[in-house]
């Protein structure tokens, strides 16, 4: 069955999610990613926005964080300084996703600014969870593509921490969660070497090389001592994620429904 | 009471115009969920100017506000379109000081959170566990650390924030102006609670709040302005009764990318229509469609 | 689903012996409503003992533990009857060591609130501002202060309280566990989020939880055990279900008042009946009204 | 008209608050008089009972703080962290009520012990939140009868601060509220000396003379220069009190209504 880089790389970060975990959920792949767990392997995966919305289980995946979906099929909402302390802080989230514009090779993430702080040639959207989901999750998966231009050998700025310089620098900072256990790319996934901390290529994408692999970061990127093949998508996993995907583009292209008539009263 | 009701329930253009000053710090808040649009919007008509601008998810309101030139500073925690990518507006503000330049005092969302809720509880500053290992606090030096006393370990900490004027968009409020809200309500109620003044746009005046899924409810005496305003979180939505106009969202990118679209946009359907109803009517007439979806 | 609903549903005899040991940090919450009595005398009936009690106000159903010999510390900030006046077992305790002595942990409201707050929120303390030109502080070493960074005042700091398992009563909850609490909530889901472990007992199991006034909902996923147990709050109560005892509130002070007529009433209610069921068919039968009433 | 001295503290009390001030009640006589003043010249008073119940209007007084009564009377409830630290400790409490077992010239009360803390001759319930409404509440309004026992030259403990040693030592704490402005006791009211802060008799109940009045305490008392004396509760005072309290009386009567046969179930 054909299938494309974007489906496999969500097909792989669905399979790190366990049943009954409580993930912190991000927009985008991390979105498609816990749903696809959710409806195959792990029936009761604990989905969290970041908005607050706790035990989501939203039919249609949403195209912001705060989607009206998201609250209509939420066991319960809580505030922003709720899920930000109670649930993150007080170290009640198993897994949080995080993505960004750079990555070192110690799965630290910039998602700020390329350039300079003060004046930067291109400013990005900001750290927004980022800081906090990277140090009080138990695990993060971080899903980017590998390119040179992302894979860096420094981040212009360091916006959440990875394992910092590695070799327990994390841990010495007294954080809670294990930082980025698996890193999800479009040719493989990585896991942190278990001295080192560096992050190595654990296993290719079906049919790519390693050379391949290796092409798409600005580091000379480990390999693994027992690097893996990753499974493709079976039938199943793929039917589930093409019909959610299907599904969320049809309610998305569905015309606005606003009740302007209501400006008239 | 009927006094009271007179008092607090008033029009948006009078409602910004007693209420929010030139220079000062403004809070419009909603986290995706409820965002003052039109509020914003009104304040862009008045030419307000020089205002320090706190949310911590800026999104478009904060993009055409800082684009037309109402901010002088901004605390925000993620600056993008969500879903879509950059709020070109800021982005140009940032890279290009246009239309001038915007001092930034940038957070994480917990740390923004965390300085919220300090400033609802009467504290000069929130704690947390945050920020660590990240650069953020080299280039923002209000963020700062406190030893605890029991345990020794470093927290880190955030100034209070405490706006001039937090101004929300609700579902509804009743006569005496006690507010409700419900669904996702991201730091609303913070917001509310940590500023000087408080104006509060709502979909609908009811009789009686009825309890509704994670509601909150403000009480009229921290109140000072209620404005009957249908659809006044357009683009963004009112659980209940309006859904997010993602296709609005998309569009925004195209619209804001380009300084010249921007100010076009901006003139056609804020500048020119005297307020929030005639924008969406001329929008929604047939021939704006493309502009908008 | 079906295991999940199995897994936490349960006995209040097996709840209380999986989930509360001796010397264990057990908080009962629930501010004058739903305070978890069934509960609290099911432990006294399984004879716990060495516990550090914490609750914000000890009523009645701590008064009871102490006078059974069940604690060994209280954290508290009010050990009164509301509305009546003494807690006459929590006073032998600390006036004549009887049944034996009590180490005492004591806050402000406002303390307590903050240390439970902190607990919640995985920090090692908690900010406020209290205390001050007390002397609370000068017997209570845990209470601390620390310097704002921005403003270089003194404010007070309480250790975080992390309760080895909170034990709460509820209006409802679902066949998963998710608990809803509704009306006066106090500081019960501070309490819980700040657990270890968390056991609930509740008025009905239902389908699905609706809003409610001042709703607070406990996710099935931080909840060890959910108990069916009708009247479980009695003499205490559950805004919809039934009203505070206030008869028996009253009539306590000449039960507790005395050692005697305390154990008697203790064995007779509590120790000779198998469960609160039993007990309050024992206590509103024909014979024994005066007793209560 | 006849009236008691209890009544007369009531309405004292009540005549204190002004209309669309925000009040931290407390239960029995601050309660009663609250709800005296709402039901007369104050209709817009705000209450807070302690329990979180924010705007409440009950129409009976309730026996407890957290009585069903003002849950359902309230126009909305919050959590007891969010009552202390969003309502009272932000300054948004104009006037708050206490009582104790001691106070001294000075306002300072002890509600904790009577003797040594670590082995007290009589324990008493504790401070509740009674440090920081008397730290935070915009004033303070001290409700307790007169007597040299409970009127002390010297605390055994000091539970809550008012004038702490006087002559602005207060505003040196950095506290926000201004203190125990009003002391209504059973024989009059006392006032703040505005440059020491000691308390003095700044008016009497009708019918007391100064001497009867100051025998109430264990520190001679002194008398404002313009002492006054209080107007007797009107008619409509009474008649409004009195109809309360009946009815409240009368509710608390009724036979409980436990729902016995839910235990069949």
């Amino acid at each position: 069955m054909n299938y494309s880089r974007e489906e496999m790389m969500t097909v792989a970060a669905a399979r790190q999610l366990r049943d009954g975990e409580v993930c912190f959920v991000g927009i985008g792949l991390p979105s498609a990613a816990c749903n696809l767990a959710r409806l195959t392997h792990a029936p009761d995966l604990v989905l969290i926005y970041e908005s607050g919305t706790i035990g989501t289980q939203p039919t249609i995946l949403p195209l912001s964080i705060g989607d009206g979906e998201l609250a209509e099929t939420a066991d319960f909402i809580v505030s922003l300084p709720d899920v930000f302390a109670y649930y993150l802080q007080a170290g009640r989230v198993d897994v949080g996703f995080l993505g960004a514009a750079q990555m070192d090779r110690f799965g630290n993430l910039n998602s700020t600014v390329i350039g300079d702080y003060a004046r930067p040639s291109t400013r990005l959207p900001g750290a927004g969870g980022a800081p906090e989901i990277a140090a009080h999750a138990g695990r993060t998966l971080v899903v980017m593509k590998a390119s040179p231009r992302s894979m860096v050998a420094s981040l212009d700025f360091r916006s959440s921490a990875g394992f910092l310089d590695g070799a327990d620098r994390r841990a010495a900072l007294g954080m809670h969660g294990r930082g980025p256990q698996t890193v999800i790319t479009d040719v493989g996934i990585l896991r942190p070497h278990p001295a080192t901390q560096e992050l190595q290529l654990a296993a290719l994408f079906p049919g790519i090389t390693s050379a391949e692999a290796c092409a798409g970061f600005a580091w000379p990127l480990r390999l693994a001592e027992d690097l893996d093949t990753l499974t493709a998508p079976s039938a199943h996993e793929l039917a589930v994620l093409r019909s959610l995907q299907r599904r969320s583009a049809a309610a998305h292209l569905q015309p606005r429904d606003l009740p302007l008539h209501r400006l008239d009263t | 009471m009927d006094d009271l009701a007179t008092n607090c329930w008033m029009s948006l253009p009078e409602a910004m115009r007693r209420f929010v000053h030139d220079g000062d710090c403004v809070a419009l808040e909603g986290f995706t969920h409820l965002i003052p649009f039109a509020a914003g919007q009104e304040l862009i008509r008045q030419g307000r100017c020089d205002l320090h601008l706190v949310r911590m998810t800026p999104d478009l309101i904060y993009d055409q506000m800082i684009g037309m030139g109402c901010a002088r500073r901004l605390s925000f925690s993620w600056g993008g379109n969500p879903g879509v990518g950059s709020l070109h507006r800021l982005r140009d503000a940032i890279e290009h000081d246009w239309p001038h330049p915007l001092e930034l005092d940038e957070h994480s969302h917990a740390g923004m959170a965390a300085a919220y809720t300090a400033g609802a509880s009467g504290l000069p500053f929130g704690l947390l566990r945050g920020y660590q290992g990240c650069d953020l606090q080299q280039h923002n030096s209000r963020i700062a650390s406190v030893q605890c006393p029991y345990t020794g370990e470093r927290l880190a900490c955030v100034p209070a924030l405490r706006p001039d004027v937090t101004i929300l968009h609700a579902q509804c409020a009743d006569a005496l102006g006690n507010v409700s809200l419900s669904g996702i309500t991201g730091a609303q109620r913070e917001a509310a609670m940590a500023a000087k003044r408080v104006v509060v746009t709502v979909e609908q005046r009811v009789a009686q709040l009825t309890p509704a899924m994670n509601q909150i409810v403000l009480p009229h005496w921290i109140i000072d302005a209620v404005v009957l305003c249908p659809l006044g979180a357009w683009p963004s939505y009112a659980l209940g009764h309006y859904a997010r106009d993602n296709a609005f969202y998309l569009n925004w990118d195209a619209i804001a990318r380009d300084r010249e679209s921007f100010l076009h946009w901006m003139q056609r359907y804020v500048l020119d229509c005297n307020d929030h109803a005639e924008m969406l009517r001329r929008l929604f007439a047939s021939g704006a469609a493309e502009l908008t979806s």
